[in-house]
């Protein structure tokens, strides 16, 4: 994607389109060393990007072996040692490099400066190094990755990656410290913006629910990352000297690991979520043309999820030996974090009640995302439920539920954002048909993917298994008929997206009629956003009420 | 320029006092159920140095919004992290002579 | 080619064998009401809403709604109120699992990469497999001696992680007769997958038969007994009239298990498996109140099996012989 | 003179002194939680290992974490005197202040080898060659892996506060800083003071309440 980058830019250039066309970002300097060294928020955006679709094909790539290995009882092509591999591999992959940054540094990197009014962020040196850290931690996690493999799961669990360890725990671990650094200086930088780079008038109440979520997701990065930091920091000194911190044999104790290790881990699964429940909060309306549905409850639940994100983490390790009382404190706090979660569903749903609907891509993608993410809503209940945990824990059920929120709630509000922004970031329209056939392949690839996975945690196959009894075979075999189908989904917007780099018609400033400052400028934005510094004075979603239309029609 | 220095060197003598205390106390040997007191002095000693050398009264809202969030999610990672430890009961305790 | 209670064939739906199993399918089934419910609201009013008021349906929109508190707060309040009947429901099921009674039968459980190996009070052992007997509480006392493990058999519903360097037990009734899964849940390295086994749930009699069958002469106290002497714990521990240099040394064994435990740091403890597998392994962390903590430390010279053995011979002499 | 540069992306330069004062403190905040992880650590393993934190905490060297302590509230009294100088536009003050500073920073870094150095020389080192054995050892070994953890991280975080008022030194002396324009300083200055803050958690955790109890 990086050289099509480069082609598209020059082909415009060479098509002399350069002269008619304003200036902007993308054709205001072309050089390689003006994109590796820019500190323009949006080519940073741009260099993200590249990185994270680089990342997402590589976790998916293990995701497919896995699935065909699944195919048969006994592991169609690799040996248990090989797949076990490969999950770890998926998993911090997936996690690491493609999860917690992807909707912040992309879509959020790009937009959030706009839809403030500002002309960048707070802080864009420290987002360019913020890149540059992400780009050494993921080398070196992925070394560690194909340099003799890990075989721990994204998870780490002591002893096993301690005493236990094989292949090179700790140069994973640095890379995976690199990444953090990298997401804390994205964070901070996210927060000192919204807090002191709004433009005139725009007051926290007109802020679009995307800020107030990339906020909360901000604040959790900010807060819980650091924890990550010092954790992998004790297991590597563990690793390195041979000394008990978290391995009983040598006097540890390796729940303090689960404890400090979900200590961020969970509350990253509102990382994950929350810039995604931000980007269908700004398309719902923006394709219903109407505004938000309790726009204060929605934006107030978007910071308690962020806040009450950080009660539950105990909720992973209720069959892990921790005290009966602490697994009911946590069970309670647990359900309580579903409460602002479905409160926003039902907002999105009450959006969409007496509006306009518009079917583009980013809609579909959009009304996917909140199909998609209620099952995994309403299975984490399951999961929070004390007794039914006790049976569903570490079986294909948890694998089924976080998918359900990460791929099917998370990677769908991040192609919707993409097929939104997408004529802002690239000047081009991407094909519409293309874009909407992709949407449903990807929504039913990913039924038929991890619906049947909740019938095999419920029978008890349980997680990271190589091989696995006769009886699950066909529900395994289904899954990996869906994510084959999935596969497909994912590879079309890369070639479609790519294709409308060169080929796309030229996207006009506003192709949604949709508010939000980010359309006041031109598409693609010119280096400076603004031309001046735009001042607002209405709420953000305010798009004609009922009556206001009719009275235009008639 | 004497303000400055009195102000500097008053915050120092009540931070070098504070010590004085947690150090009298720890070699006084008040016993286990005394030692978490020690941190007492320290959580002044540390609000000393927030108040007078960063001065966080100063600084902007958003500052001190910071910090209280600071002390709020370490308060969160010990409190809630110490119910597990705190309750959990590697032997059964008996209860009937338990002092 | 793993071995496969059910033959092979795809069920639909599994076993329910223990009675904690029943219950929990009960929950199960409300859980799933619950959630198909909501599924069928929100998916409904999707359905409803992007079909009814798509762009180009002529319907009549009249004023939309612009104050939101209402609903917002009904339906968090209906919420809150079928959340908190499931947590309790589920916290309630959940605490009595971990409380097993006093006459359960104690199975020892010993997981190691990657098997299970399980150790009856009669001596008789197992790997990969676990006979118990029907319609009598059992206890499994599970220990690690590597990495985390986790026991978990879907037949009845529960899983327990299995830790190295202390006891986790986990109690059941299993009430019918048959062959289960036996499955480790926490990834253990390479051949995780394969650390599986089967549970063989037995009537009374048969149970008996197999333990008669299976059994060793001095059963596990026996074999902790010759533990107990070759490795010279007699030297200081009184088990019984004429044996150990006198209790001024060490504790007395004699009735030991069981009974409650002054220690030096002014608990009392009840001397039940856990305590006395610490004692065992990391003798100074439970110094008996009055003795001097001069035990070594017999951690690199005993297996978790050992261990049990010797408790096992520990417990025998709880009644003074 | 004064050579503040106005980013474009502010108003004035007011704007920008508070935002970048406003993302020192976030960024402090984010430490705390780094070293908080680290003290539920110490919270948690100390609960179940009471006696060797006890015993453990007596081979700590009491004078140097003393001397130590004392050279770091002096440091960051001496600095926050320094940020009031800049303040009445007095450079040549601030300049005596970053040096007394500076070199305070390098005694308790001085102080620290030594100290590391007893500590080797005791084999206070967790790990097969621990100089510690008998009942209590396992949780003595726990309360020496927070400290080597601890003092090392607490050094490395030192180190970088030294460099940076050195910076600010090599940057005042070429006459950037006025009492118009002083943000770097006080930015440093609440680095500097934070840093001073944890030990001054530290230091209680490693010497004073093992040896009370």
């Amino acid at each position: 994607m990086s050289h099509a980058l480069g082609f598209a830019t020059s082909g415009i250039k060479a098509a002399g389109i350069r002269n008619a066309e304003p200036d902007n970002y993308l054709t205001h300097e072309t050089s390689l060393a003006s994109w590796l060294l820019t500190t323009d928020h949006k080519r940073i955006a741009i260099l993200y990007a590249i990185s994270i679709t680089f990342f997402f094909f590589m976790g998916g790539a293990a995701a497919a072996l896995m699935r065909i290995n699944l195919l048969t009882p006994d592991g169609a092509i690799v040996a248990p040692e090989t797949y076990n591999r490969l999950f770890t591999w998926h998993g911090v992959v997936m996690v690491w490099f493609f999860l917690v940054p992807s909707i912040p540094v992309t879509l959020g990197n790009f937009i959030v400066p706009l839809m403030l009014g500002a002309r960048d962020l707070a802080f864009p040196k420290i987002n360019l190094m913020s890149w540059y850290l992400f780009m050494i931690g993921g080398t070196l996690t992925t070394a560690a990755l194909f340099w003799g493999g890990l075989d721990t799961g994204w998870t780490f669990y002591t002893p096993l990656s301690s005493t236990y360890a094989k292949g090179h725990v700790v140069l994973a671990a640095f890379g995976i410290i690199m990444a953090g650094f990298s997401s804390i200086a994205t964070g901070l930088n996210f927060i000192i913006s919204i807090h002191r780079l709004r433009a005139p008038g725009m007051t926290f109440y007109r802020m679009p629910i995307f800020l107030w979520s990339i906020y909360s997701a901000s604040v959790i990065y900010v807060l819980a990352t650091p924890v990550l930091a010092m954790l992998l920091i004790l297991l590597s000194f563990e690793t390195f000297f041979r000394v008990g911190i978290f391995d009983p044999a040598l006097g540890g104790d390796p729940l303090l690991f689960q404890h400090l290790f979900w200590f961020y881990s969970h509350p990253a699964v509102y990382i994950m979520i929350l810039p995604g429940m931000g980007v269908v909060s700004e398309i719902i309306p923006a394709f219903s043309r109407k505004q938000l549905f309790g726009y204060k409850f929605v934006a107030w639940c978007s910071v308690s999820i962020a806040v009450i994100g950080f009660f539950v983490w105990t909720h992973h390790m209720f069959v892990a030996g921790v005290s009966v009382f602490s697994a009911i404190v946590f069970s309670l706090t647990s359900f309580a974090v579903a409460v602002p979660s479905a409160i926003k569903v039902f907002n999105w749903i009450g959006t969409m009640h007496k509006g306009y609907i518009h079917f583009d891509a980013p809609m579909i993608y959009a009304l996917g995302f909140i199909a998609l993410f209620t099952i995994g809503g309403l299975t984490g209940l399951w999961l929070a439920t004390l007794a039914a945990d006790v049976h569903l824990h570490d079986t294909y059920f948890v694998i089924a539920h976080f998918h359900f929120i990460m791929v099917g709630g998370m990677v769908s509000a991040y192609f919707a954002g993409l097929h939104y922004w997408w004529p802002k970031i690239t000047g081009r329209m991407y094909p519409e048909m293309w874009g909407r056939l992709a949407a449903l392949i990807i929504f039913f690839g990913f039924m038929l993917t991890f619906a049947p996975q909740f019938m095999l945690g419920y029978y008890g196959m349980p997680r990271r298994y190589a091989t696995y009894p006769p009886e699950f075979q066909v529900l395994n075999v289904l899954s990996s008929a869906g994510a084959g189908v999935l596969a497909v989904g994912y590879l079309l917007p890369l070639g479609y997206l790519v294709w409308s780099l060169f080929r796309g018609a030229r996207a006009p400033d506003n192709p949604w009629g949709a508010t939000g400052l980010e359309w006041q400028t031109r598409s693609p934005p010119p280096v400076e956003n603004f031309a001046t510094t735009p001042v607002v004075t209405k709420g953000p979603y305010a798009y004609p009420t009922p009556a206001a239309v009719a009275a235009r029609t008639t | 320029m004497r303000r400055i220095v009195r102000g500097a060197a008053l915050v120092w003598l009540a931070l070098a006092a504070l010590m004085a205390v947690e150090l009298g106390g720890s070699l006084a040997r008040l016993g286990p159920g005394f030692s978490g007191l020690l941190l007492l002095p320290a959580a002044i000693m540390v609000l000393l140095v927030g108040l007078c050398f960063m001065r966080v009264r100063e600084s902007g809202g958003l500052a001190r919004f910071f910090a209280l969030a600071a002390i709020f999610w370490l308060t969160v990672l010990l409190g809630l992290g110490s119910i597990d430890p705190l309750t959990r009961h590697d032997y059964s305790v008996d209860v009937t002579q338990y002092p | 080619m793993n071995p496969s209670p059910s033959g092979g064939r795809l069920q639909y739906g599994i076993d329910a064998a223990s009675r904690h199993a029943v219950e929990a399918d009960w929950l199960f089934l409300a859980l799933l009401l619950v959630s198909l419910a909501v599924l069928a609201l929100v998916f409904g009013l999707m359905l409803r809403y992007v079909v009814h008021y798509r762009a180009d349906s002529g319907v009549e929109r009249g004023k939309i709604a612009e104050r939101t508190f209402g609903y917002e707060i009904s339906w968090t309040i209906a919420m809150l109120v079928v959340f908190f009947g499931l947590f309790v429901w589920g916290a309630d099921l959940y605490a009595r699992i971990w409380q097993p009674p006093e006459s359960a039968l104690k199975i020892y459980v010993v997981a190691k990469q990657w098997m299970w190996k399980a150790e009856h009070e009669g001596g008789q052992r197992e790997i990969n497999a676990l006979h118990v007997p029907v319609n009598r509480p059992v206890e499994l006392v599970m220990t690690s001696e590597d990495v985390i493990h986790s026991m978990g058999i879907p037949a009845f519903r529960f899983k327990r992680d299995v830790l190295p360097g202390r006891y986790e037990s986990i109690a059941f009734l299993a009430n019918e007769i048959g062959a289960y899964h036996l499955f480790c849940d926490q990834f253990c390295g390479t051949d995780h997958s394969r650390m599986i086994g089967v549970v063989t749930v037995m009537s009374g009699p048969d149970f008996q038969s197999w333990l008669a069958e299976n059994g060793t002469s001095g059963g596990l106290a026996g074999e902790g007994r010759a533990l107990f002497t070759r490795f010279g714990c007699g030297g200081c521990h009184n088990v019984g009239p004429g044996t150990g240099g006198g209790t001024v040394r060490a504790p007395s064994l004699v009735g030991l298990y069981g009974s409650p435990v002054p220690l030096a740091d002014g608990r009392v403890v009840i001397a039940d498996d856990r305590y006395i597998r610490d004692c065992i392994l990391d003798p100074g962390a439970q110094i008996v109140a009055s003795y001097e903590p001069l035990m070594p430390n017999f951690s690199s010279q005993l297996s978790e099996e050992d261990v049990v053995k010797l408790i096992a011979y520990i417990k025998s002499l709880a009644s003074g012989l | 003179m004064s050579e503040a540069q106005l980013h474009f992306q502010y108003e004035d330069l007011e704007h920008q002194s508070d935002t970048a004062l406003d993302g020192m403190w976030l960024f402090l905040a984010q430490e705390v939680l780094f070293f908080g992880a680290l003290f539920f650590a110490w919270m948690l393993n100390r609960h179940f290992h009471p006696l060797g934190y006890h015993r453990a905490a007596q081979q700590t060297d009491l004078l140097i974490g003393s001397i130590n302590t004392v050279l770091l509230i002096t440091s960051s009294a001496v600095y926050a005197a320094g940020v009031g100088f800049i303040r009445l536009d007095d450079r040549r003050r601030l300049v005596q202040c970053c040096v007394i500073t500076a070199l305070l920073g390098l005694a308790f870094l001085g102080f620290k080898g030594l100290e590391w150095h007893e500590d080797l020389a005791k084999h206070m080192n967790p790990g097969r060659y621990f100089g510690l054995s008998g009942a209590d050892a396992g949780g003595a070994q726990l309360f020496w892996v927070f400290y080597w953890v601890a003092t090392v991280l607490h050094g490395v975080h030192m180190a970088v506060g030294i460099g940076l008022v050195a910076w600010l030194l090599h940057r005042v002396c070429k006459g950037a800083y006025s009492a118009a324009w002083h943000t770097p300083v006080e930015v440093v200055g609440l680095y500097w003071s934070f840093v001073d803050v944890v030990w001054l958690v530290l230091y209680p955790l490693i010497y004073l309440v093992g040896r009370a109890g």
